[in-house]
């Protein structure tokens, strides 16, 4: 089993699809030759030739609709967008059309595309560059968002999108993408969808994240462990439908909860995920649920982006204040 | 700017054409084209532009009697849907805007089918299998935007044509002179191109975009010029003149056929109704300027041409009126008798499978049976 | 005080503040001569002239964009988008620009603008014309997000918009647009923004809500009123930035918290404020905080959008549920 | 389609011109404008492209040595941003794309604001006041986002400029190749004629979008024609050409100044830089192209002709250098001394004023003080 990083995995779980499925296509700028602004579909030009590699103009309401087009003749279109800050010119395309054709054909057209994009921000990039867009598609109905947070996850959840018969928006973490390495292997094999993680079992607190911040939070109950606080971890993985039966499993036990998450706080995702909480896990609740979440601001240019990224000392601080409200 | 200035070079020049051939005076300009000369065809036609017709007197009337949600005519355009309808083969895919019924029956979109859409039902986009329009999209409301689906569909045919070694598909977008301004519309007219893609793109230029005339749309002069910022042949055509649509409509998916790529039809037309029924045009537009419109109205003069070449009679026209009354008639009344959908339906084609942590909210909506207000 | 119905107080306040303030102008499509497929704009043409009543293409982007220019050079532009479905294509325009040119030239240029839309469903309108946009905005960093839910408030709302040195997404209830009427007082004066307004005072239950869903909660209060039961009434009115203070209060009274919405229940605004309140109003909670909402569906046809949107019904079945859990 | 045709007439005809004065080999076409035979103005002029270069360079040094965060270069573009510098006028509204440093240092940029944006610093964009920058746009990231800005601010200057009966400031947009194919760009373009607005388009096409060759992002054979779209003039000229690039430019801000509307200007350039530092255009582009494309350098032939009118001496190019790399070393040291701002300068241009809801979140950060990976 080959030790890779996160964006290895994406490009083996693209180079596996494609060849196991000659209906899979990708799209997107600088896709081709150039392999991606971060190598993420390196290779598939040579090996799957420009027909199913498409090297598209610079629209990106042009690559949303190009993917429901191909999608709906049976084309699996998985389109890449070069950075999630600009996935907004998609938006309307895929709430009012590929959300939606399914539904309003009752079944007569469908829209089994993915759409990619690095999310959320860390590596300094310039400005535009380090959004957190989950919540934003979240909220829209018929469609999928996963986020994966290890090498594994990437190619296991990717596989499981490209197969999914309905739309997924898939937002790869950029800081992960060569942060660490892990054994995967090429099996073909989709994780899968629409369930939580858990990513190590704990008795005292449930920490919930997803994507880049999962990093943060895993080091965090490291940090716990060594203090002798057993923190349960769930990665969301599919934010969108959201496996609330696993969280609130973990809560039951562990009856605290810090949900951790980079994009702005107001109603972002770890607010899905506190509601839901305050509505069918009150009563297991010892403590207040806290969100560590990036501040509602635009996120900084690179000299401040450390300022507004939540981190391990931020998650540490909300985790004490649960245990000092309901200490062990 | 001259070309005799030494430092100054001519690079490109492009020529915008008009083609009529019907004038409202029903005379002809030129050559008939071959299926103008074979008079099943020319009274197939005919008889599609009047079912359009009464087909919109109906549903208007439903409308007003509140049987029907808010409808959008076709009044004064049935030519572009019945030249569409009559030129594109089972195959070819159409991407409509919403006047475009004539086209849709055509394709064999059941006319009660139009009447559930716009009667709030989704099952009226939910086009029977067997016919052409089966693959086909639905009415788009948000205007323009389906246009550059186009470009994914015919990526996906050329590909699959290709491939099978068989006859390009070719695909037809439509969209009127108001959607040409938002950029939907032109990432898909600047993008076909590239690809070389058999697309048609059909802008309905109705002179109207509820109230804003075509000329406070864009500063071009024509919209057929739009296809030159893709590179695309761009050309007008008097929509209301069902054969030149047609001719000018069949040339360019010929071209598209035998891989000229794609073309830009400005079928010029006009609005006779209302925008919709939730609108009043008399707020903004000059009665004078229907009434002179209706005199170039594509019924009228086709109809007389078809009378003078000896093509139509009163007794066609009364046995054609009493059928498509009567088709429209039955249209009217299977809308009626549709059975409800139960209200749990919201969740049935939301995915091909309902997630599990979503059953609860179908189970609730199930559990609560009809709603008051509903249906 | 003339008698007048919500949209009529939003036409009210744009001759107003027009009047009073040669720098506005409107924009947006068939706002002039037609007045709006509302009537909101009725009558601006005849009174402030083309130049200020701006007749746009059909173009929300566009529209967006232009408001965005205009208000950088000191217009303040009011921009109607004809339904709030079709402000999708305003949203990268707003996120990426309008909410960031003040922060990124660091107060050098600012957009002093408003995108009115009408929204929310009910009225059996055509597909697309029923959409509920507000977390959509709300998410958004830099702006502001208001809702008003009366007459007298549309007017003393959309003059604080206006007035508002930083970008307002306003979004009027499309059927309170006509449903009742209200003595306003045409006096030029703005209410505050950033606060939520107490309709009613009550001492058992908080029902919180914005927007159309204001009318079914405040039919709910009164049905509740009549068995017995004090339901205080808060309107959110400003959702963004959110007046948690007012409904934490309100709460700690209380002990019991329904939360009614329209918008898609996941990741709506909603779950922010239930959020929040299983953060702060955790230990005065006596019961779980429930939310009314839309479902997670596609908003459906006329014929079906009853069944999606929230009622009196499943009002009352949320808070009976919450008395179960938590008698008085 | 021939005209020939009795059913077919030609509606509209449309030329594209292209100009180039000054040749890569330092000849010039037709007669010289009369900047052109000012020596101050040629030479400030050289000047400013120089340093460009200068400037280009050592923020690519920057960068390379980790002092500097992602940077577009100009290298090869310089003509166009000098002679938008040079053309527009102190009151004039310039809302670039990012490679056009020479016309934002003319209107009074400093280098060490750009460096500062670079380096991830919002302080960057705030431009001095009393210079023109004060009232331009800062860079734009969002490909093409930016232009339908200008429908706005034109709509507003000319609103403002007709009812003070004082001249009409012009609004110039750039952006690239890649950037036309946004329907941003389109939206902008389609309805600037509708009000006759005051404005420029200039289309930096220096045949690449990161790896995309200009003529994979459009069918159209050149991007003028786009303006076609919105009856817009479009026209060509040699980006590489300082001499043709400002007349073609000023022409058409004459243009706009006397109420003639709207412009599109497409500039022929060559990227001969990567797209960013954070690209590698060895991937994708032959290094052969890149070495041709060298020969037709803005400077270069430039200097050369500059130097055979007796306008520049080596004499002129050793004092240029010395002082345009202490400048440049200058804007590099004052940049490196910025003090950094503190963290909670993040809420401080939010809003006018921060919102009392969110001030706990300031004070979280202002009693944190400053984070480890930050600056
Ligand atoms: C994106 C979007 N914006 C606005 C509307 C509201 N609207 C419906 S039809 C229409 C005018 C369309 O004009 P045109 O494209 O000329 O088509 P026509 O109705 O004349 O056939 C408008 C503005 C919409 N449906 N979608
Ligand atoms: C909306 C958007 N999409 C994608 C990108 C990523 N990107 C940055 S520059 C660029 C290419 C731009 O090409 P062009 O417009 O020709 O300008 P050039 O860089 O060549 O000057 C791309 C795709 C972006 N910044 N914004
Ligand atoms: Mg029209
Ligand atoms: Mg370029």
């Amino acid at each position: 089993m080959p030790n890779i990083t996160l964006i290895e995995a994406i490009n083996l779980a693209l180079h596996s699809e494609m060849q196991r499925d000659e209906s899979v296509v990708v799209l997107g700028e600088d896709i081709g030759r150039n392999g991606g602004v971060f190598r993420a579909t390196l290779g598939l030009l040579d090996t799957y030739g420009e027909e199913r590699v498409i090297d598209t103009p610079l629209a990106e309401t042009l690559v949303a609709a190009m993917a429901i087009g191909l999608s709906t003749q049976g084309v699996k279109a998985v389109a890449e967008i070069q950075f999630s800050g600009f996935l907004y010119p998609c938006v309307d395309q895929v709430v009012n059309h590929a959300a939606r054709y399914r539904n309003r054909t009752r079944g007569r057209l469908s829209c089994p595309m993915v759409i990619r994009a690095p999310n959320s921000g860390g590596i300094h990039a310039p400005e535009h560059h380090s959004e957190s867009l989950e919540t934003t598609f979240a909220h829209m109905p018929g469609i999928r968002v996963v986020a994966p947070s290890s090498p594994s996850r990437a190619y296991g959840l990717l596989l499981a999108a490209i197969r999914d018969p309905d739309p997924v928006i898939f937002l790869e973490p950029t800081r992960l993408y060569r942060l660490f390495k892990q054994p995967v292997e090429d099996n073909g094999e989709a994780l899968e969808l629409d369930v939580c993680y858990i990513d190590r079992e704990g008795s005292d607190i449930t920490l919930v994240s997803w994507g880049a911040m999962m990093h943060d939070t895993r080091l965090a109950a490291d940090q716990l462990a060594e203090e002798g606080i057993s923190a349960e971890v769930i990665d969301l993985a599919t934010l969108k439908p959201l496996d609330m039966a696993t969280i609130l499993q973990s809560v039951a036990k562990t009856g605290r909860c810090v949900l951790v998450s980079e994009s702005p706080r107001a109603g972002g995702w770890a607010s899905e995920v506190a509601a839901n909480l305050a509505e069918h896990g009150l009563l297991t609740l010892f403590a207040p649920v806290m969100r560590v979440a990036g501040y509602d601001t635009i996120m900084p240019l690179a000299k401040m982006e450390r300022v507004y990224i939540p981190d391990v000392e931020r998650i540490l601080k909300e985790v004490r204040k649960v245990f000092e409200i309901a200490p062990k | 700017m001259t070309t005799t200035d030494p430092a100054t070079r001519k690079v490109a020049s492009y020529d915008i054409y008009y083609t009529q051939i019907l004038n409202p005076d029903a005379s002809i300009n030129g050559e008939l084209p071959a299926f103008a000369r074979d008079p099943q065809q020319l009274r197939a036609m005919y008889a599609l532009m009047v079912q359009t017709r009464l087909f919109d007197k109906k549903a208007v009337a439903l409308q007003r009697t509140g049987q029907l949600g808010t409808f959008a005519a076709a009044l004064g355009q049935e030519a572009i849907g019945v030249a569409i309808g009559h030129a594109l083969k089972q195959d070819d895919v159409f991407i409509p805007a919403y006047r475009e019924y004539g086209a849709q029956f055509a394709r064999g979109v059941p006319m009660s089918d139009i009447l559930l859409y716009w009667g709030g039902d989704e099952r009226g986009m939910d086009y029977p299998q067997g016919t052409a329009a089966y693959h086909d999209f639905p009415l788009s409301v948000p205007i323009s935007t389906h246009v550059p689906h186009a470009i994914g569909v015919a990526y996906a045919t050329q590909m699959q044509d290709r491939k099978a070694g068989r006859e390009a598909r070719v695909v037809l977008a439509s969209c009127g002179d108001g959607a040409t301004s938002k950029g939907d519309f032109y990432e898909a007219v600047s993008s076909a191109k590239v690809w070389n893609l058999p697309i048609i793109f059909l802008v309905n230029n109705n002179q109207w975009a509820i109230s804003m005339r075509s000329s406070r749309q864009t500063g071009a002069q024509t919209f057929a010029q739009k296809g030159l910022a893709g590179g695309i042949n761009g050309e007008q055509v008097d929509g209301n003149d069902i054969i030149a649509m047609r001719l000018v409509l069949e040339r360019a998916i010929q071209r598209a056929r035998n891989g000229e790529g794609p073309s830009l039809i400005e079928a010029i037309t006009y609005r006779l109704h209302d925008h919709t029924t939730a609108d009043d045009a008399r707020r903004y537009r000059p009665e004078e300027e229907v009434q002179a419109a209706w005199e170039r109205c594509p019924i009228k003069r086709y109809k007389a041409w078809l009378e003078a070449q000896g093509h139509w009679t009163a007794a066609d026209e009364e046995t054609l009126i009493s059928e498509g009354t009567a088709s429209v008639e039955a249209a009217a009344q299977a809308f009626r008798n549709v059975t409800p959908e139960p209200p749990e339906a919201i969740f049935d084609h939301l995915y091909a499978t309902l997630p599990k942590s979503m059953q609860w909210q179908r189970d609730e909506v199930a559990a609560r049976g009809p709603v008051k207000g509903g249906h």
